[in-house]
């Protein structure tokens, strides 16, 4: 049960929040121009990191905001909380 | 009231508080403060329980939590409760007791032919055997299961109360004892906000059968004044009662609190018998204390071999003698202490020592009491089936290996062991904290703490009391400070004299001058009954691998999970590999600690807080008049409203032709409501919903369908545009919160600089839906007639206006084809409305209608209800919608996905009506469908029936499906199998709209 | 079960609808869409309001006083806080700038404005004043991009005070709602039980305002006065 | 291999069990082998069994970085069943299931598959509708399948709560017959065995970390126990599916989400089918130890810790106690958790890679055990021939590129 530090918010427990997959996969800005197997890329595949991955939250019992968190899927430690549009931030898992 | 084995004197229970109570349907007596092990024992009663798979007799092993053999059925009737182990059951007054695992008593147990069977009963035998004939397993494994299992589970509900409790805190102490006492009183000095919970009924942990001093007088009083002081300090929270039970990431820990079980009482039907604490805590201090380990010989199951931990707490704490012959048999100096404290009550006491030539105060008190010191030896062999007689005694060579020497037989009705201790990691090994192989301990214990945590006293390798309790100091310091508070003055350790103590030797099965395996067993996990022989055979056979060793043996995995078997057996295993300790491992430690009642995690939010049940403001209406009500998630929505004496099917006729034929009305609040604005906000839904928006008057509504980036429709509703920037979206009931959810995602993740904000309305408006040929003669009379005309209010627009003095937002648009109004007033005037609708429509005859004649209706229209109609693998050309699919507008979600190849493909499911060949057939919603049927399966299936109904309007049975090129099989007939061996029913294909095709009626 | 209502695909091709009275293309963006200067909120004399939780019984004891305030107005303000000029407007029509710290309460006369989120508020205003105050939102804030949405409805308000009020509420909220962590004056939308709300601490007794959508509220209600038994 | 049966264990019980041989070897890695197979779980060890015995092909290789089946085999709540809604998931459980009730006989190891029936409750229409028409889809593909309503769910499970105005009420159930459960831990060790006395060697310890790839070719494996080649690899690391991926350089649609499970303490006998509710996200069953396995739902992220969140487990409580009353005096004896590698369809991928040679059988998710003999059956025919077989073939790794997807998502919201 993870303690989630929502930027806005503060630390509030997983309970409030929802997690909704990998964070950063931009939406090809012209659809048709892409390949079947790029949109496929974009709608399916998922980096699904062994290590950092960066994840996007929404904080849906809570002020509805979205934000990104990197986290180390191996010891589930929260290594940085920042928001939508905000730069991947380096970290040490 | 014999007790006779009490002590005359001393112990902490009450000598004035004479308690009754039964086991195995005899009466016997204890005093309140007694476990119901510790009451047993007073009583002469060794003998317990049988073990789960030999059913060999077993008795009270130790006095707390690790205890494997002593479990019982506590209570009866629907309060009865499996598996409890008896020394940690608090006794009251008419407590009953039951042992388990045995038929038809415990003294003569039939099952007890396992044993004499044992033999042919090694680890893991029933996966070389019961394979034929295949077809008998099923009975052979009737028989294995009647064996297994221990306790009976209850057979009623139970009608106990359980409740949560939410907490943060800075400091969270697990464990009573002097470390976590220590510890929490140097927290609480602090002013940091601490809990310290214990399992125990008091507070103090091994103090309270310990006869040590601290600070010159008796360790009890220290006790007494630290919990006085603690109590007395703000914000600082003693839990006795109750067990740290699982340590989660992030410093989530779960604890639960025995509130009212050792009352024995009936709970008085509000408090709880259980709370369950979630606590979030900044850090954590572990002070759980040390689990001793018995020694592995022959035999060393039988009912009167125990901990000496646990006989020291019997003399001391409860004022029992487990035995008045005893021998202690020890590997380390702590039993001393047991073999001193049972003689100083008055048994006969011989100590039996692996270890040669034992040094140390211990010893020489001992000695100095008389006790008899057999050093070098082991004891190789127990006598005595339910309860022990006696023990062999031998020499044991240099390495420990062999037996060396003589025997020499001895009477007794005790053993004392003590293999040294384990501290108790549990909980640190839950938090993800990593383990370090401690030689001098011949234990595990913690080394990098993974989470904001740090262990203190025996449970971190600490044996003796002066840094337990120095420890305990410097870790409720540390853990206050790093949770922000200044340490203050004057929390430094009590000063203690203790005696020096010296090593232990190491001999992990202790021999027996026999081969492993023959004439006696050595147990290991006595509550599995595995033996060092199942371990020498899981590693001849391969499961060398620790956790192999433990599935294939069963070792560790009972209630007790191993808490006095699994040091011992990867010992074993490490041994037979040649490998070192660290080297074999341990298996991963995991919550709980001890077992947690599921009641109790499940607290009040069970029955009818399991879920909420949402309902709307004209919801006891439709109670008081009758409505079935529909699940529809989490909302309770009026399925049909029977009248007296009629069947559900006359009555959905009832409304649907009343519906089509005068006028009927509907509760149509529960749909999802998002107000959307912005200036970019028609911009927005052009990418959300597949057709054009931006040119969409003010003033109008439009149907819309969302689909997934995949391509396929995930939801569906009518949006309605109030103002230049600002939308009106209804969703589905079921997709209100998935939708809002997915337009913030876009908003937020993907479009930030879109201006655009979304909320939700869906509570702020109840909605009732008129319908029918007189539904303007019903509103009209409600507001001005006049504006309610064709011309004056259109079909798919909506009006601001006064309905039945309520500001309405009214709209005409229409889900049953039929002429339709939908009202929308504030919540708080939705049943006032209903009402004045019900009243103004009596003249016409209305009718309220549930959700299955809506269903039926816009089903006679062709309407598709999403989640239905469709799952999600339907796109909206499968559904004849292209028409609903811009072509010119450019982008928006999900589109791209069309172009693929599965998707661009011709031979799709499309969506068709069906006829059945027999007008009043309905067909099974979810029927499949073939083109020819076969005599038997399989059968290649070509589509699936959604949705089916009798429409009386229709006069027949109707029909929608999805149907592989459904659109081009027009007129065909087809078959829909039955699971009821019937004939299949024949259907022939047809457009999926039934009625009113021109779409007349809605815009009347 | 994913049910639905929609209407409308009657016509094979959507064919322009033709613009009604009411449909007339708007001018200002800025002027609150539809509605008229006034916005009607209250029904005429006669009609009754009722509430989610109408005559049920409370807890019956004074430790865990629980009571609905269903109609108070309740204006959902969505706005840049960034923008001064937003919080202006905001203070001028409401008496008080919405407050930018998150999870607190901003008191102005009988208004108070509490925080939702970074760009997002309540505004509640005495019983039946939410009409007046949304005007006057939407005429303060003309020519800015912000939402003004009367949810008055949507929710109801179960006020609940005495010593047992705060051990009734952590038995299903996961917030610190210790002293030393939320007070007087703090609010946040957080879960109790299986229930959405939003709660603020009004004052020391402990007093709390729990805003709830009326779907829900008597489930919360009863799973409250369920709670609150463990103290009668 | 000296056969197990009644005969040899009583004569082995005469010699004190002493002479017992070891279930499989531990060998030393030889540098090269013809198939490797990554990944030694239920799926992958059947593989190397089928490779052998099915296909003759017996230099192989099963790479196991810890201890075989220690991975989702080991902690599965082991619900098996082939009432699959779609004809190619149909197709390869019905498959299996076929396998399955031969298998103890088979490998010579009773692996207790115990047919004691599956029962899917409905709880509303939409449940039952649902339910209908996957009885009907099953019937027609010739598998057993037959629907209950709710007093003869209650004759099947007398412990259930069947009340009408329970919150959840169980309006009829969905009920396969030759579904059951088996004993996860004997299917790993049972093919280890079988594929072991058939030449393959079960290599534990050795953790691939790497791949040798020569012109977009395959030609090896990097491990901790040192470069292994062959020129066609087989994986089937299931939650670690994408790591391996990665070292190959190719993605996947796959995310590796914790699913927990759970025992309760032992009791005698009260339950004898397997009940699953997916409205509630619960499925139970007791075990032939007495334990009631309790499966729960799966967090939304990643994770690769083998723990999940308590509030799941706490979530389903209520709806257990719910719906079988009795449990609420039962106890919590031992909570774990899975890493369970899902796809946006909830069906597995089996077949080729970008890389040539490179094949991989994965993304069973959160229901795979049912599936260990069908899948390693399958695949073995894949690797033998270097094409997927027609029961693999419409479960390409392409089919997310093509949109060919087999959505078991669409229709049920878990599936175990
Ligand atoms: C809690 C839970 C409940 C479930 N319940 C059911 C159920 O009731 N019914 C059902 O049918 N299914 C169920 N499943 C799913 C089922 O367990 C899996 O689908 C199935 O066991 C997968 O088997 P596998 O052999 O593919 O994977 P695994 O058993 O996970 O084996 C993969 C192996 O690959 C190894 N590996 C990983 N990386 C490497 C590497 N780099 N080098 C070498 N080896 C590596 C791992 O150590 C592991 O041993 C459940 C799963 C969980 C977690
Ligand atoms: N002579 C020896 O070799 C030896 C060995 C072990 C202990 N000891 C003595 O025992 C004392 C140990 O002190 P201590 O404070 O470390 O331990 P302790 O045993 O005195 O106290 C630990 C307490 O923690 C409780 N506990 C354990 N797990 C718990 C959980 N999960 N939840 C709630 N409560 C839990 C126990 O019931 C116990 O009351 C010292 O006096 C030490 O000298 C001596
Ligand atoms: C079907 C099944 C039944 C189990 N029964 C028990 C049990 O009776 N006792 C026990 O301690 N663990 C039991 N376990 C859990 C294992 O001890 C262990 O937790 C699981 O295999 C995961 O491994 P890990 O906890 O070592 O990570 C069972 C696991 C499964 C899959
Ligand atoms: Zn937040």
């Amino acid at each position: 049960m993870f303690l989630i530090e929502c930027p806005w918010c503060g630390p509030r427990s997983q309970t409030e929040f929802h997690c909704h997959g990998e964070a950063h996969i931009a939406r090809p800005k012209y659809p048709d121009a892409v390949s079947d197997a790029e949109w496929a890329d974009y709608v399916f595949n998922r980096s699904n990191t062994k290590g950092v991955i960066y994840e996007r939250w929404v904080h849906n019992h809570g002020c509805r905001r979205w934000f990104n968190v990197a986290r180390d899927t191996v010891s589930d430690r929260i290594l940085a909380v920042y928001r939508v549009g905000g730069k991947r931030p380096e970290v040490t898992p | 009231m014999s007790q006779k084995f009490r002590l005359a004197e001393g112990g902490r229970i009450d000598r004035t508080r004479p308690v009754a109570f039964r086991f195995d349907g005899a009466t016997l007596y204890g005093y309140a403060g007694d476990t119901l092990a510790s009451a047993l024992l007073a009583n002469g009663v060794h003998l317990v329980g049988r073990s789960f798979k030999y059913h060999r007799p077993r008795g009270i092993l130790s006095a707390g939590a690790e205890e494997p053999n002593a479990l019982v059925q506590l209570r009866e009737g629907a309060r009865t409760e499996p598996n409890m182990r008896a020394p940690q059951v608090e006794l009251f007054n008419g407590l009953v007791a039951e042992s388990q695992n045995r038929w038809p008593s415990l003294r003569f147990d039939v099952w007890a032919v396992n044993g004499l069977f044992s033999r042919f009963l090694p680890a893991g035998f029933y996966y070389k055997t019961f394979m034929w004939p295949a077809s008998r397993w099923m009975t052979y494994e009737k028989v294995i299961r009647n064996a297994a299992g221990l306790g009976k589970g209850p057979a009623e509900p139970d009608p106990d109360r359980y409740e949560h409790r939410n907490v943060w805190c800075d400091v969270l102490v697990a464990g009573g004892g002097p470390a976590g006492l220590m510890a929490a009183l140097a927290a609480a000095r602090s002013g940091a906000r601490v809990i310290v919970a214990d399992e125990q009924a008091e507070m103090g942990g091994s103090l309270l059968s310990d006869t040590t001093e601290i600070g010159g007088s008796p360790a009890a009083d220290w006790v007494a004044a630290v919990f006085d002081e603690l109590h007395a300090t703000a914000d600082v929270t003693v839990l006795p009662r109750t067990t740290v039970a699982g340590y989660y990431d992030h410093n989530y820990l779960t604890l639960l609190e025995r509130v009212t079980d050792h009352l024995g009482a009936e709970p008085d039907g509000k408090t709880p018998r259980q709370r369950f604490w979630k606590v979030r805590a900044k850090q954590v201090v572990l002070a759980t204390g040390a689990i001793e380990r018995p020694l592995c010989f022959r035999d060393n199951d039988r009912p009167g071999v125990m901990l000496a931990g646990a006989v020291r707490n019997y003399v001391n704490r409860y004022a029992v003698l487990p035995g008045r012959r005893a021998v202690v048999f020890t590997n380390n100096d702590s039993a001393y202490g047991a073999a001193i404290d049972l003689a100083r009550a008055g048994a006969a006491v011989k100590v039996v020592d692996l270890r040669r030539e034992p040094a140390g105060d211990l010893i020489d008190a001992a000695e100095s009491a008389g006790i008899e010191i057999m050093d070098g030896c082991a004891v190789t062999g127990v006598k005595g089936g339910k309860q022990v007689t006696g023990v062999t005694v031998r020499r044991l060579d240099e390495a420990g290996d062999e037996v060396a020497g003589g025997s020499r037989s001895m009477g007794c009705d005790l053993v004392a062991m003590s293999g040294g201790w384990n501290p108790t990691v549990h909980l640190f090994s839950q938090s993800r904290g990593k383990l370090r192989f401690d030689d001098g301990l011949a234990a595990f214990v913690p080394d990098r703490s993974f989470a904001a945590e740090r262990s203190a006293g025996s449970c971190n390798g600490a044996m003796t009391l002066s840094a337990c309790l120095k420890q305990g100091a410097e870790a409720g310091r540390s853990a206050a400070s790093d949770a922000g508070f200044k340490a203050k003055a004057g929390s430094a350790a009590p000063k203690v004299d203790e005696p020096e103590t010296g090593a232990t030797r190491s001999v992990w099965v202790v021999p027996s001058g026999k081969p492993l395996g023959r004439g006696g067993k050595h147990f290991i996990d006595f509550q599995n009954d595995v033996t060092a022989a199942d371990v020498h055979l899981a590693h001849r056979e391969g499961y060398v691998s620790i956790e192999h060793l433990k599935r294939y043996t069963t070792t560790g995995m009972g209630t007790d999970q191993g808490k006095t078997s699994n040091v011992n057996a990867l010992a074993i295993m490490a041994q037979l590999q040649g490998a070192s300790v660290p080297e074999v491992g341990t298996t991963t430690f995991r919550p709980p600690y001890t077992p947690v009642g599921f009641g109790a995690i499940a607290g009040r939010n069970t029955a009818e807080f399991m879920d909420p049940a949402r309902v709307t403001a004209m919801h006891d209406w439709h109670v008081e008049h009758g409505a079935v009500l529909e699940d529809v998630g989490q909302w309770k929505r009026p399925w049909y409203y029977p009248r007296d004496g009629e069947l559900m099917r006359d009555a959905v006729n009832r409304e649907v032709l009343a519906a089509r034929n005068s006028v009927g009305v509907l509760d149509a609040s529960t749909l999802g409501k998002i107000d959307i604005q912005g200036p970019d906000a028609a911009r927005f839904l052009n990418m959300i919903y597949t057709n054009a928006w931006l040119k969409l008057p003010v003033g109008s509504c439009r149907y819309g369908l969302m689909l997934h980036e995949d391509g396929m429709v995930f939801d569906d509703g009518v949006t309605t545009r109030l103002g230049k920037n600002r939308f009106l979206m209804t969703t589905t009931t079921g997709g209100a919160a998935n939708v809002l959810t997915w337009l913030e995602e876009w908003l937020q993740t993907e479009w930030p600089k879109m201006k655009v904000f979304c909320t939700s309305v869906t509570e702020q408006w109840a909605t009732v839906a008129v319908c029918g040929p007189y539904a303007r003669h019903v509103v009209g009379s409600l507001t001005e007639y006049d504006k309610l005309g064709p011309r004056d209010f259109e079909f798919m627009t909506m009006r601001e206006m006064d309905v039945a003095g309520i500001p309405a937002r009214v709209f005409r648009i229409s889900f049953t084809g039929e002429l339709a109004f939908e009202i929308n007033v504030p919540r708080r005037y939705g049943a006032a409305l209903w009402e004045a609708v019900w009243e103004a429509g009596q003249k016409y005859g209305i009718t309220p209608y549930g959700t299955e004649a809506m269903h039926v209706l816009r089903a006679e229209k062709g309407f598709i209800i999403v989640g239905q109609d469709t799952d999600g693998t339907v796109t909206p050309m499968d559904l004849g919608m292209d028409w609903m699919v811009a072509k010119t507008k450019g982008d928006f979600i999900g589109r791209r996905s069309f172009a693929r190849e599965d998707t661009a493909r011709d031979d799709r499911k499309q969506l068709v009506g069906l006829f059945t060949e027999d007008p009043h057939q309905v067909l099974v919603e979810g029927a499949q469908l073939v083109e020819a049927v076969k005599p038997a399966p399989p059968m290649r299936m070509v589509g699936h029936v959604t949705s089916s109904y009798y429409s009386p309007n229709v006069g027949r049975s109707i029909a929608l499906a999805m149907l592989i090129r459904g659109r081009a099989r027009m007129g065909q007939t087809l078959f829909a199998p039955r699971l009821d061996g019937g004939a299949p029913l024949e259907v022939t294909v047809t457009d999926p709209m039934f009625y009113d095709r021109g779409g007349v009626r809605a815009r009347g | 079960m994913v049910e639905k209502k929609k209407t409308g695909k009657a016509a094979p091709k959507p064919k322009k609808a033709k613009a009604g009275p009411a449909a007339k293309p708007e001018t200002a963006a800025a002027a609150p869409p539809v509605a008229p200067a006034a916005k009607p909120t209250a029904a005429a004399p006669g009609v009754a309001a009722a509430s989610p939780l109408d005559g049920r019984p409370g807890t019956g004891i004074d430790t865990a006083v629980m009571v609905e305030h269903p109609h108070a107005g309740k204006i959902n303000l969505r706005g840049d806080p960034a923008d001064q000029a937003f919080l202006d407007a905001v203070r001028d029509a409401a008496g008080a700038a919405p407050p930018t710290d998150a999870n607190t309460v901003a008191t102005a006369g009988r208004n108070e404005i509490l925080w939702l989120g970074p760009d997002e508020w309540l505004v509640v205003t005495p019983e039946g004043e939410q009409g007046a105050m949304e005007t006057a939102l939407g005429a303060a804030l003309a020519g800015q991009h912000v939402s003004v949405v009367d949810t008055t409805d949507a929710r109801t308000t179960i006020r609940m005070h005495g010593a047992h009020a705060r051990d009734v509420l952590v038995k299903g909220c996961p917030l610190d709602l210790h002293p030393r962590a939320f007070g007087p004056g703090q609010c946040a939308q957080t879960i109790i039980a299986k229930a959405d709300v939003l709660i603020h601490q009004r004052d020391d007794a402990p007093t709390y305002d729990i805003y709830v959508l009326c779907s829900f509220a008597r489930y919360l209600w009863d799973w409250l006065v369920d709670a609150a038994r463990e103290f009668s | 291999m000296p056969g197990y049966s009644a005969f040899t264990l009583v004569r082995n019980a005469l010699s004190y069990h002493e002479n017992w041989q070891r279930a499989w070897r531990s060998p030393e890695p030889r540098p090269e082998y013809d198939i490797l197979v990554i990944g030694g779980g239920g799926h992958g060890l059947a593989t190397a069994y089928y490779l052998a015995r099915e296909h003759g092909i017996n230099n192989v290789a099963v790479l196991e970085k810890g201890w075989i089946g220690g991975g989702n085999t080991g902690r599965n709540t082991t619900i098996v069943r082939s009432n699959y809604l779609w004809d190619e998931s149909a197709a390869i459980y019905e498959h299996s299931l076929k396998l399955w009730e031969g298998l103890s006989q088979e490998l010579n190891f009773n692996v207790m598959f115990s047919q004691r029936g599956v029962m899917n409750l409905a709880h509303n229409l939409h449940d039952w509708r649902e339910l209908n028409r996957r009885v009907h889809a099953i019937r027609l593909n010739g598998i057993d399948s037959e629907i209950l309503n709710a007093r003869q769910v209650k004759e099947e499970a007398p412990i259930l709560n069947v009340s009408r105005d329970s919150r959840y009420p169980i309006i009829g159930a969905s009920m396969q017959r030759r579904g059951g459960t088996a004993r996860h831990d004997a299917v790993a060790w049972g093919y280890a065995r079988g594929a072991d006395a058939r030449g393959v060697d079960i290599i534990q310890n050795c953790e691939v970390t790497g791949f040798v790839i020569d012109n977009g070719k395959v030609a090896g494996v990097e491990t901790t126990r040192g470069r292994i080649k062959a020129g066609r690899i087989g994986v089937v690391v299931a939650g670690h599916s994408s790591v391996l991926a990665e070292m190959a350089g190719f993605r996947m649609p796959v995310e590796s989400n914790p699913l927990q499970a759970l025992v309760s303490d032992p009791i005698k006998p009260v339950l004898d089918c397997v009940v699953m509710s997916s409205a509630v996200h619960v499925y139970v069953s007791q075990s032939d130890r007495g334990e009631f396995v309790i499966g729960a739902g799966s967090d939304a992220h990643v994770s690769y810790s083998q723990r999940g969140s308590f509030d799941i487990i706490e979530g389903i409580m209520g709806a257990l106690c719910e719906l079988v009353p009795m449990v609420s005096r039962m106890k919590l004896m031992r909570q774990w958790g899975g890493i369970v590698d899902v796809t946006p369809d909830r069906s597995p991928i089996i077949g080729k890679t970008p890389v040539e040679g490179l094949f991989i059988n994965c993304a069973w998710g959160t229901g795979g055990f049912k599936s260990t003999p069908g899948s390693g059956h399958a695949f073995a025919a894949t690797l033998a021939a270097g094409e997927p077989n027609d029961m693999a073939g419409p479960f390409t790794l392409d089919r997310f590129r093509t949109g060919f997807l087999i959505d078991e998502a669409g229709a049920a919201a878990v599936a175990h």
